[in-house]
């Protein structure tokens, strides 16, 4: 499963993405945020206030109880700056 | 007709094909973007970021929404990213409806639900270097007025 | 810019000339009226009088009053008269401004004054014969709102 | 002093203007459009609901209590239906 980081917060990881395989008891989006958190530290930091942020499963905006079961690509998205 | 993209558009031409596709309109709405310098605090570029599979998606399902939801005609969102010039368009919402109420009304609706739903991300260009163009909490505002 | 003439004009063409006498804008909105044509009660033509010193007149005071008022960059009325058929522009506003909503605002104002203060009566010409429109209270109550 | 006529209002007259010399006890254009609809008939059939039409002096929209000193040109404005 590969995640995905935009604008801001891709330059705070210096990367675009992460190729993961959480374990089985990772449910939700909320579950697998608080896994990676778990794991990166400067993730951990950039995302201090994580209400700010939504996330995606397969190109969808979905919420954070959503099961990750069937994603292959998850995001995080910073608050959104279009128009 | 919802477009991602790095091209220049020409909004004019886009507004007329589109009212060209539709004669039993009564009205039409236009909101463009541009990309803007302010003389006290000039920028050389706006740069934007993009998720466009994820763009893609959510501009569908907003014009859909707003489809439904004001009765309009038709309705199509165009919008670029990468770098782009101060005086450049940004993006453009169109919607046609029977009257002139429903116009508005829908490409407000597009636009609030566009700013805080729509995977673009700005970084202004100055001389200084780059910097992100924060999220406005009244963006959030305008797209809640719609829930009321 | 205020122009009031029986002559065709093109919208795109014109939304595109007023942007690109701006480079200070971030939002421009454009509304434009067409006659449509019912699939119901068809037309085959609306012919629209006007009183024509009366309409410059009080076009340019509607919209000096949404220059000021929203503190709009620019702002256009573009009218036409005599007779047309469907799919023809009537009319258009168009709006240029720092930001957003003061585009939306500033059209949507001259919309609802004009409606109500610009000396034009609409006949629809159909198969049997014309009759006049009939103005709608509604419109009365959408210039209203402005003085809340 | 002329007065126009607009839409049906000038249809139902079967004219578009008058050229008219009021005399001098008329001061607003209330006064005048009570003046005009005394000596006409059709006038003031068709302007049983006064409150429906705007008045305008020399091109421009006026209040009734307006005074007609220094108007050359005066309109009757049924509903209008621009836009």
């Amino acid at each position: 499963m590969k995640v995905l980081y935009f604008a801001w917060l891709r330059e705070r990881l210096n990367r675009a993405s992460d190729e993961i395989t959480p374990p089985s008891e990772i449910v939700t989006l909320n579950d697998l945020v608080a896994w990676l958190r778990a794991r990166d530290e400067a993730l951990d930091l950039a995302m201090e206030n994580p209400a700010i942020f939504k996330l995606s499963i397969n190109a969808r905006i979905v919420p954070g109880d959503t099961p990750i079961a069937g994603a292959t690509e998850i995001a995080i998205l910073p608050p959104m700056t279009g128009g | 007709m919802i477009l991602v993209s790095k091209s220049p558009f020409d909004p004019g031409a886009e507004a007329n094909r589109l009212q060209a596709a539709h004669t039993e309109a009564g009205a039409m709405v236009t909101f463009t973007g541009l990309v803007r310098s302010h003389p006290d605090d000039p920028i050389t570029a706006l740069i934007l970021e993009c998720y466009e599979d994820l763009a893609r998606n959510e501009l569908a399902a907003i014009r859909d929404a707003a489809m439904a939801r004001f009765g309009l005609i038709d309705a199509a969102i165009i919008h670029r990213h990468g770098r782009l010039v101060p005086g450049e368009t940004i993006m453009m919402v169109m919607t046609l409806a029977p009257h002139r109420q429903a116009a508005f009304d829908g490409a407000q609706f597009l636009m609030d639900y566009l700013k805080t739903d729509a995977p673009f991300w700005k970084q202004e260009e100055t001389a200084a270097g780059l910097r992100w163009v924060e999220a406005k909490a009244e963006d959030g505002d305008a797209k809640n007025r719609w829930s009321r």
